[in-house]
């Protein structure tokens, strides 16, 4: 067990902090959103100029071969500025869905323009697909919902059946109506009716998208962690300075001890996603389905608790647009509704049996 | 004892339920269904209607245009409007400013102000909150100097609720920075909109919609005739305002129409209908603390501090129905849509409005005394802590 | 609507009221629960002697014919004083259950002896009887679990399909395992094996053990109400007089918020008890059950709720046997679990549709 | 960055595991196993049992008989006595006074004390809490005075725990009256408890166990030699034995086990199994912080505040444990069984410690720091409020 960064983690930890503390504050990101796509091209280079892009991919798929944990750190600061550019949906959804399921040829076909940031694509986490074969051709119908990203992807990886498709946007027989989602970043429902695919463009085996899913929530886990560590942190400032009858308001032990709830959630989420990162290497596929639910359940539910109580907390200048408490609140409820919400993680957690045995510890 | 409404109270309310089927526009009645916020034509419309039978102003006296209902019937009142769902009247005009017209102002000013009131000929805005002011409403710094037949005065006040519709606002300003209380140094004025040196910014909430505004007073020259009550009397005032704000504010109605929203999207889904039926039994039974509240009410004038339980209950029960509402809705209620989307009448189109709502509702335990002061007002009244 | 006591029934409260205070204080309480049946007799025929065993039945059947307020008023006063004597058994379960399910022939039979105080009677509310017919002659078979009162009861009332049996306690094949329960009071499992009953002790219509049960709830309800504002009193009392750093502890606004808190419960189950009280003369089946499931899910949380933090904002002195506090917390949580907990409250109330439809107010 | 315990930890968990199995009495962890309490003899049979590997003292250092595990190991041990379920050496010997004997202690009195306190010869009481003295322990009043080479000692301590199985009891006194604050005038004393003068009367508490104590002290003759520290210094040595108290008091393994008997009860029960599940997802993530935690405990040995976290949500998820077997269990818990009912090894035989276990187990967020502390000491400490 060891829990401290590594010098690399640290270096990569500092560049990240410093790349969006320069480029990110809030009014560049009203920038970045009124832009055509909803987000900046140029912070997108700047991302994968840093190696972002290419950071979580093997060095044999021609990535930087890091892992959960340096993941967790660029989620972590992407959270506490609130990114809206399509890293989740390109580079850890599709990316790793693509990097799990490819073959090596398909994989050196699909993943590089991801890694150069080159290609935006999108994984479609909430398909009704079918996918049926005609000699060399597959034929795909179906629709799929809130597909993050899918607004402005070029390319699609969408599951049908036991496997995985890939599929530029532009192909015939694919509608689109992209749309903005709250707390920023775009989607897209999708409807396919006829969609040809050769079969090359087939991923097989759905591992590929439990992988993703996995990976998925591990961001948003780490992301959380960074939005809810400034909520509170701010809070407390505002704690610390906002006066009334002549005092700052922190004098009131009911809100210390607000605060104090606050501080216990971040840290479970900080844990949360801490283990998030570190269970990506596990390869047992029961302890990763059980670990990754756990994780997303906490995330769900501290990450609401914390957003809700910064709100009540800053008063009425907490639902105001302008400050940025607003944003946290938006950005953290969408991730409590992502791939899963705590009520359905649970939900799933209890059929897989959870952590414990009716069992004795031993007999 | 008796929880029953008598045979005329049923009967008022099928009156109501039918006078609003018969006289709301469906496209206001559509956006209320739906959780949006209606014009300010759409509203102004409603509450002449409404005035038409002097219903506009539930909670008036009959001497100066009211209904003369009594508690039960303005809360059969109220149910109604939130159930079906309809606006109500303008609270600004109706149960904030009226009720002070008709205490403390001049038999001039009534002439002048309550018909025009009633009717949203003049549509009013709260000029009460500044920056550094908001709990601590009493340290406000928005000064008024007396200059011959004017007060002069210079502030910044903020969160003013649909400050955008308004004509003139209702507002608090220190008219003597001298006085040994802060208290006693402030004076209520009513003032002109339109006057030079008023200026309305808004403020974009985290619905993304503009209903709150901020207003910026640089050297306006209100005339002495809008005073209200005496100069530097002004928190006495207040303190009658703010009383009469907090009645009914349990809105078990709106909470009820979230609550259908809510059974049409869960289907079969028993989680969410499990904790729907959570939160109805709660509901149902603030309902009656409500009507014993009522009760209270016909047995005496005085404000009853148990008000703050409908308050406190009242939102977090709100407040629970929003965040039940969203989970029922899932993902598709991540799409950004705006309240000029067009009006629709399948379930789909509905969700547009439930994340900015579920949002935005998040202010209903901060505005009004928020969930720690009404604690604190029931700990300090209710058990002498 | 008129929430206010009439004359009378400010008379039976003060009656009652000064009965409990007179001799029911937690010392006396504890000699009672020490005699041989685990309650006391003399308290007993003091309650019948003021009517109380006979109050909630109708005057041709012999009671005084009074309603759901006055028995609130009862359960309100034996709440505060932790009563243990049966009357929860014995009138408002076995009682009410007779006096609806019975021809006038059996309630003038079973109902007189309950009323004068001299039988305690029990019904089974948790029971898993069969009955079958034998000529002239029922007979028995089954279970029942925690049948409140059955200890010490005389007779018993056990349903079983849609009819109940009253069977005499040392029927042949009836064996009973009585013992106390947490909170006061006792109880007993039943095993029925071949109990023989002629027709004359079966009551026919099993909708005298619905409107046994809701009167149940709205006992429990009351009772539960003079449990809470009791222990909300006393911990407001100790909040006022007990020092540390040399200040009351009322200070801390934490436990200012906390007791403001606890307050709005109370109210709410006082909100609860009342409509279950008037509930009783409600003619819809329908109405009457939704409304009493929703009064037993609010009583269970909100006893629940007050109970725990009484405890709490009592410190260590709170879960001392010694100190009233610790009765208020085991009889409340007694309460919350019997006649259907707020878990299975609440799935019953979403099973019958609850108080809304998804249909609009109007169309 | 590794979560992953390396494999001299894991064959560690499994060696203690092993020993657990081999050498608990049945008895003893048949009590455990339904909740129960076991005997005095029982726990200190197996409290000897342990110190044959000098287990009895994880925490102690090897020099003073201490078995010199690391943090992790630590954790490990006392997870594997919490899940077996298996008793923990007694807390006032191992956690309390032995650190404080082993820190502050003469070389005489380490002699004369250590290796008893660790095998369990002498049991050891806990006497801070007075009446009037709880959460504000500095204010306590038992008085000592000196008398030649006594201290002559009065007063009246409340909620020592097992003080009915004790031999001696440490204590804090009030030895300078006129000390200018009142954290100045207090010493810390070893006490005989069969000196005469002392006299110990059980409290029932609400699970109708006798598990706590008052000791009334009269001019009770402590010798000189008992004192530990400086006269008028306890209050340093307090704060060091306090600081100890609460690491690695989330008791998770404690949690697990509840979970365990909540999954027996519940078979099929999917409403019952979810909160079991949620309450497992807020366990595991427990058990992260936790680990962290550790891990900070092998770079620095000061306490660290965030221990407070664990004690907070150690307890809630305990006391929500709890409630769900309460839940699971249902009606069938309500009858009361006394600990000496026979030991059964069926579910039914289990119900009887469900219901006061669930109303002890309120207690936890009281004692050794009450939640409303611990949140006092995370929002002075880690948010500088």
């Amino acid at each position: 067990m060891d829990l401290e960064l590594s010098d690399d983690q640290r270096m990569l930890k500092e560049s990240v902090d410093r790349l969006v503390a320069e480029r990110y504050d809030l009014d560049q990101r009203r920038g970045y959103m009124s832009q055509p796509a909803g987000w900046s091209a140029e912070m997108w280079s700047a991302f994968a100029d840093l190696g972002l892009t290419m950071l979580p991919f093997s060095e044999e798929q021609g990535g930087l071969g890091l892992g959960g944990v340096e993941t967790m750190i660029v989620g972590e600061a992407f959270g506490r500025a609130l990114v809206i550019e399509p890293y989740l949906p390109s580079v850890v959804l599709a990316g790793t869905a693509i990097s799990h399921a490819g073959t090596p040829d398909q994989v050196a076909e699909w993943l590089p323009p991801i890694m150069s940031g080159e290609t935006i694509c999108a994984l479609a986490t909430e398909a009704a697909v079918t996918a049926e074969r005609t000699g060399e051709t597959w034929i795909l119908d179906g629709a799929a919902k809130v597909v993050l990203g899918g607004d402005t992807a070029g390319q699609l990886v969408i599951p049908a059946g036991d496997d995985l498709f890939v599929l530029p946007a532009d192909a015939a027989g694919l509608q689109r109506r992209g749309y903005r989602v709250h707390g920023g970043g775009g989607a897209a429902d999708l409807t396919l009716i006829g969609v040809k695919l050769p079969e090359k463009n087939r991923l097989s085996g759905n591992g590929g998208c439990t992988r993703a899913l996995e990976a998925g929530i591990a961001w948003l886990a780490a992301e959380a962690v960074g939005a809810m560590q400034a909520a509170l942190d701010l809070t407390v400032e505002y704690l610390k300075t906002r006066e009334q009858f002549g005092k700052p308001i922190a004098v009131n032990q009911s809100l210390q001890h607000r605060a104090a709830e606050m501080l216990v959630e971040v840290e479970q989420a900080r844990s949360a996603a801490m283990y998030a990162a570190l269970l990506c290497d596990e390869h047992d596929d029961h302890v990763r389905a059980t670990g990754y639910a756990a994780v997303k359940a906490v995330i769900g539910k501290a990450g609401r608790f914390v957003a809700q109580n910064s709100v009540q907390l800053h008063g009425g200048i907490g639902v105001s647009e302008e400050h940025v408490i607003s944003h946290y609140f938006r950005r953290l409820t969408a991730i409590g509704m992502l791939l899963g919400d705590t009520e359905s993680q649970i939900t799933r957690l209890a059929e897989l049996g959870g952590f414990t045995t009716a069992a004795p510890h031993f007999d | 004892m008796d929880l029953r409404f008598t045979a005329e109270e049923e009967a008022f309310r099928l009156d109501v339920r039918a006078f609003i089927r018969e006289n709301l526009d469906p496209v206001t009645h559509r956006k209320m269904v739906e959780g949006r916020i209606p014009d300010r034509e759409e509203i102004v419309a409603w509450q002449r209607k409404l005035n038409t039978r002097n219903w506009a102003t539930p909670s008036w006296p009959q001497s100066h245009g009211g209904p003369g209902f009594t508690p039960v019937q303005r809360y059969i009142f109220l149910d109604e409007l939130h159930q079906a769902p309809a606006p109500e009247p303008v609270s600004f005009n109706v149960s904030m400013i009226g009720p002070v017209l008709i205490e403390y102002g001049t038999a001039a000013q009534q002439e002048r102000f309550l018909a025009a009131t009633a009717n949203l000929d003049i549509w009013w805005a709260q000029g009460f909150s500044e920056p550094g002011a908001g709990s601590d409403l009493a340290s406000l710094r928005t000064s008024a100097r007396r200059d011959g037949d004017h007060y002069v005065v210079s502030g910044h006040k903020i969160w003013q609720g649909m400050a955008h519709h308004a004509d003139w606002m209702f507002t608090l300003v220190r008219s003597d920075p001298q006085a040994p209380k802060k208290q006693m140094g402030i004076s209520f004025l009513l003032i002109d909109l339109r006057l030079p040196g008023v200026t309305i910014r808004p403020i974009i909430t985290l619905d993304e919609r503009h209903e709150v505004n901020e207003v910026f007073l640089d050297e306006v020259r209100v005339p002495v005739d809008c005073l209200i009550g005496e100069e530097n009397k002004g928190w006495d005032v207040t303190k009658f305002l703010l009383s009469n704000e907090r009645t009914g504010i349990a809105r078990i109605g709106m909470t009820k129409h979230l609550i259908r929203r809510i059974k049409r999207l869960a289907g079969g889904n028993r989680s969410v209908l499990a904790k729907a039926a959570a939160l109805e039994a709660e509901l149902k039974i603030l309902e009656i603390t409500q009507l014993r509240i009522l009760d209270g009410q016909r047995r005496s004038s005085a404000a009853d501090p148990r008000s703050s339980i409908l308050k406190l209950k009242g939102v977090e029960l709100r407040q629970a129905a929003s965040e039940l509402l969203l989970a029922a809705a899932g993902t598709s209620a991540l799409e950004v849509r705006h309240d000029d989307a067009p009006l629709g009448d399948d379930d789909a189109e509905w969700l547009g409005t439930i994340m900015p709502n579920y949002g935005i509702l998040r202010a209903a335990s901060i505005y009004g005394g928020s969930s720690e002061v009404q604690k604190g007002i029931l700990a300090k009244t209710q058990l002498g802590l």
